[in-house]
């Protein structure tokens, strides 16, 4: 039998497969589609303090082999998440983390405080990368010392583990990971979107309402492997990769480069059960390449003469 | 419950300028379709599907018909999709329409372009109901028309297009003093046409069915909502539409 | 008649299409599929001061609607360019652009004054942003200051207009394009390819011999016309757009969003023939839009409400 | 002289596991290629051209025929490909054989695997010119084996495979004494192969056939040159190869 199971700080995955942030809501409507327990984690949708409306429509678009998103954080806040939202989850034999976005270092502080003072979830992922909003999100990103002073005060907050996802959009993003690390991330979640743009041929301007967009899906696996296997070379916490995920010889790839697990956004839209199936064809890819278990190919691809 | 589902194309045929009519085989669908609800097509495995209104239900043969124009490269390949090729679909997608039969006399069907399909299911469905039925459709163009015959087997059908080229000359709007009294309308089409028949018939009742860019297609993703009147309200056009009470959302 | 022509600083181009710098090698192949005067410009391989071996195989591997490679500027210096390929370029209608690629700012102008000096190219483009060699390159494309002292001593080398050749790889790119149109850039050129890795699944090693390699080809897309949306908006230099073009109508959305010319590299290995198809559509798909020049359409993605 | 053409798959079989022999049509190509040169095929949109080997070139009826093995998507795409389907060629790429008839009475063909095909074509035309051929071939397993009895034709054929599955066991190099004289020897497959290969023969003519993943395949990108002896000194495999005499490169 092959092991599909990761243990990260705070968190015991069956199989290291989880939906990533964004792309799968609260869970809720995937729940149609198969049992939820299947999965090792889940990562909610972006939580802010207050609730957020987002950008104006359109707010995605098409790309070749990916697809541009400027929902711009649309949440219905900590608190309602909280309410609403947590408890269907908690129903499922699954890890909860919530995806925490904030404008200010305060927010984030808050957001996290509640999150934990409920007890609703299992970890952060301190979303410092989103190039969607005004304010916070990327800015947090780009810059190392903002990302380690959120990370810090994020920590401070509460005993659950603290992932921090950065942003691609970086010059040095091995100088962003290893800011974070040392402010006491206990792992990263890598990578956000990149800042992207498409023309609306016929109205002459950008077609997406925000102007930019976050562009993911395959089209942007190579940059994701080659920031995890950079970064992986200078940090020691683990790594949840994801950009472009879309089949079970993916997930290898990006174990091979360094991640621990691995997050799929964009692939459930074109296939809502493929998170599922990659869970499914998983052992049979590990057996194919010589692996019999998931924590033996973590890395792996960096020991090579 | 919406499934993903192989569907089989049974035909495809062109019936105006770059609109295709195919029918698509699934009994899962077929059955479980109503009017108004769309089928969200994977095209050439590209990242997004392409969201279809249903345009008739055809539950003895198992069979759901769509209508498309050809306005991209998801079209255009499902435009040369022979019969015999399967299609990966999640369907039936979002809520269709609905409407109390009890207070209804007559319906008035507005359609634009390709807004035009869901209504067609509609009003077989009314018309089996025994609703009297008025249409409107419009179009850019003579070339574009299609349906006309279709929609007169339910009741008087009024035609308009743009260039005036056939029927009318105008929008949709031009006509609609014409049509005498209705209970309750139902429009689908583009975004500035359903702006001026709301307005236009703000003392009636109605339905509007909605397009949007769609991620996900099931609610999940955010990316197709629409504003309500209240602060910081909206609706999801996939899965809380895409038909909508004519009041309920900002158009 | 549409017309096409576009008028830049020292190049007057008939159309707004060139290949990119190493897809189109010096030009020889691609003369035995067409007649090379009925391109726009050409863009030459980069030339170093001496002849150069590059990275060890493979060197190119296939992505998602792209590819990665590093060659690593194999090439054979600037004196057997001028020497042996310059000559033969010189016998088509068509000016020439020298991408010019050094270790050293000292080697950069040595380049430059080489060419300068044998009267052998129209334009320089100045490579600051090649991913896929240890020292020169992308180093002098991170960082401004050092990308706005090249840009300077290399426009003192000689009076050839100088169009600096941006890299995605950046935080900020604006800042990258505003210095060097401070130290006296003529144009832009972007953007080059974006540092990706793909992973060997059997060989559990990154697949190309240099590890990273550069992205290119329609995946990138995007990401070029965020870039030159953005930097069109501050500053006044005109920019040559690439990244991702394979049909007229990504040429259009590149004029949109504010390129005056574009440069056509990943997609020549599919289609040999794809820069004179392109030409040959452009015409249509800007009367389709309702454009009657290449002019008419630079920059017309600024404008709307 | 190279040009982009269509060509009709006219057959495609199975002769191995995972290994598919595939008859194109395309008068150009039939009349200019050699063996040994290649053809850059467009394979479902994708980025990257594939290079296949031009197995056997047959003029009178305008085809020519490629053999290839499953070992990713692009070849699998091709597999499926149905007969009445054209491909989007590039050839003929590269520089086949040559060879000086007049001093080569015997001819040694050494190919593994899927690196067997250019020499089909070679031996056909040696075969022809009356110059005597001995073959051997070598395979993973029994499974994989193809063409033996087409070599057979030209004359005495050893096959080996790794695991012995098929007659000998062991590598092409295992039976390289048992052949007998030969004044020149042609060969393609791996690269480790290669090296033992030219190693073993260093006191014999040579010429051999190289893979390598390409970019442009016309000469114009530098993605798959090979090292030369002399300080610096390189071959481009698409334009300068992929045929070379066995010590102009550095395997
Ligand atoms: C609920 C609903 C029902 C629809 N019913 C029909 C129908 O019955 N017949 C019909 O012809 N069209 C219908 N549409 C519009 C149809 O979805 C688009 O025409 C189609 O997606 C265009 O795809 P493309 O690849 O040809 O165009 P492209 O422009 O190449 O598509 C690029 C991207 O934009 C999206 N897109 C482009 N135009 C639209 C649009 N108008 N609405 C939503 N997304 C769009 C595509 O889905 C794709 O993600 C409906 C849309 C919605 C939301
Ligand atoms: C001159 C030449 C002649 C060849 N002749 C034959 C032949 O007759 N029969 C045959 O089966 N194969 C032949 N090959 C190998 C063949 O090109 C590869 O098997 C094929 O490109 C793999 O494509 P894929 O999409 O199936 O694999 P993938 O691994 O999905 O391909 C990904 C990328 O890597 C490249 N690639 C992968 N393996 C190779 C390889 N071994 N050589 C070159 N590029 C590779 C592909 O072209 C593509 O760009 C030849 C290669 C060369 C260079
Ligand atoms: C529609 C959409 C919404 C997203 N929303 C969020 C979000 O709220 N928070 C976040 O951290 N990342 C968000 N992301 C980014 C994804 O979590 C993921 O990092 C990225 O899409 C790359 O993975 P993929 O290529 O598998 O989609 C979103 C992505 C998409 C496509
Ligand atoms: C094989 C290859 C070699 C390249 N060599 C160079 C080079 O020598 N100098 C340079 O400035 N850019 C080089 N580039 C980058 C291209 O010029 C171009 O900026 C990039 O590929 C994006 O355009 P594309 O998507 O149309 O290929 C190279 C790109 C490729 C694919
Ligand atoms: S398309 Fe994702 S929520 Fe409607
Ligand atoms: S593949 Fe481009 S030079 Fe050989």
């Amino acid at each position: 039998m092959t092991n599909l199971s990761v243990d990260l700080p705070g968190l015991k995955l069956k199989n290291p497969v989880m939906p990533a942030s964004g792309c799968f809501g609260f869970g809720r409507e995937y729940s149609e589609f198969y049992d939820l327990s299947q999965l090792g984690a889940i990562i909610m949708k972006a939580a802010t303090g207050e609730e957020r409306y987002g950008n104006n429509t359109p707010r995605v678009a098409e790309t070749a082999s990916g697809m541009l998103n400027a929902i711009g954080l649309q949440n219905p806040g900590v608190e309602k998440i909280i309410a609403n939202e947590v408890p269907f989850l908690a129903g499922y034999e699954v890890p909860i983390i919530a995806n925490v976005a904030g404008r200010t270092t305060e927010e984030y502080v808050k957001i996290a405080s509640t999150f934990y003072k409920t007890k609703a979830v299992n970890a952060f992922e301190l979303n410092i990368s989103c190039p969607n909003v005004k304010k916070g999100g990327i800015q947090f990103g780009t810059d190392p010392d903002m990302a380690a002073d959120v990370t810090a005060k994020v920590k401070a907050a509460s005993n659950l583990p603290v992932y921090v996802k950065l942003s691609p959009n970086v010059s040095d993003i091995t100088a962003v990971a290893k800011a974070v690390e040392q402010a006491g991330a206990d792992g990263l979640s890598m990578i956000n979107t990149l800042t992207g743009m498409q023309m609306d041929l016929s109205g002459r301007r950008p077609l997406l309402a925000n102007q930019t967009g976050g562009l993911s899906g395959q089209a942007i696996k190579p940059i994701a492997i080659r920031m995890i296997y950079e970064v992986k070379q200078h940090v020691s916490i683990p790594i949840i990769g994801m950009g472009g995920i879309s089949a079970a010889e993916d997930v290898l790839e990006f174990l091979l480069a360094g991640a621990s697990a691995v997050a799929i956004g964009t692939a459930n839209f074109q296939n809502p059960y493929v998170c599922l199936e990659i869970i499914g064809e998983l052992p049979h890819v590990l057996q194919k390449y010589g692996f019999d278990s998931v924590s033996a190919a973590i890395g792996r691809g960096h020991y090579a003469a | 419950m919406m499934k993903r589902v192989e569907m089989t194309v049974a035909s495809v045929r062109e019936i105006g300028r770059d609109t295709f009519e195919m029918i698509l085989q699934n009994a899962y669908i077929a059955c479980n379709a109503k009017p108004g609800q769309f089928l969200h097509l994977l095209v050439d495995s590209r990242t997004l599907r392409r969201p279809i209104s249903i345009a008739s239900i055809n539950q003895e043969n198992d069979a759901v018909t769509i209508l498309f124009k050809i306005t991209g490269n998801g079209t255009k390949w499902l435009s040369a999709c022979q019969p015999g090729v399967t299609l990966d679909a999640i369907g039936p997608a979002g809520n269709g329409f609905s409407y109390d039969e009890a207070t209804m006399e007559t319906a008035l069907l507005i359609g634009g372009g390709i807004g035009i399909p869901p209504l067609y299911g509609l009003g077989k469905e009314l018309s089996k109901k025994g609703i009297h039925i008025k249409t409107i459709l419009g179009f850019q163009s003579k070339e574009y028309v299609f349906y006309e015959g279709m929609f007169q087997e339910f009741g008087k059908t009024y035609v308009v297009t743009n260039d005036g080229s056939y029927g009318n000359q105008g929008f949709v709007t031009s006509v609609l003093d014409q049509v005498g009294n209705f209970d309750r309308y139902f429009s689908c089409g583009p975004i500035p046409m359903l702006k001026a028949v709301t307005n236009k018939l703000s003392d009636h009742q109605g339905s509007i069915s909605l397009e949007a860019r769609m991620g996900c297609g099931v609610g999940a993703c955010f990316a197709c909502v629409i504003p309500t009147d209240s602060e910081g309200g909206y609706r999801k056009i996939c899965s809380d539409g895409p038909v909508f009470a004519a009041d309920e959302v900002m158009l």
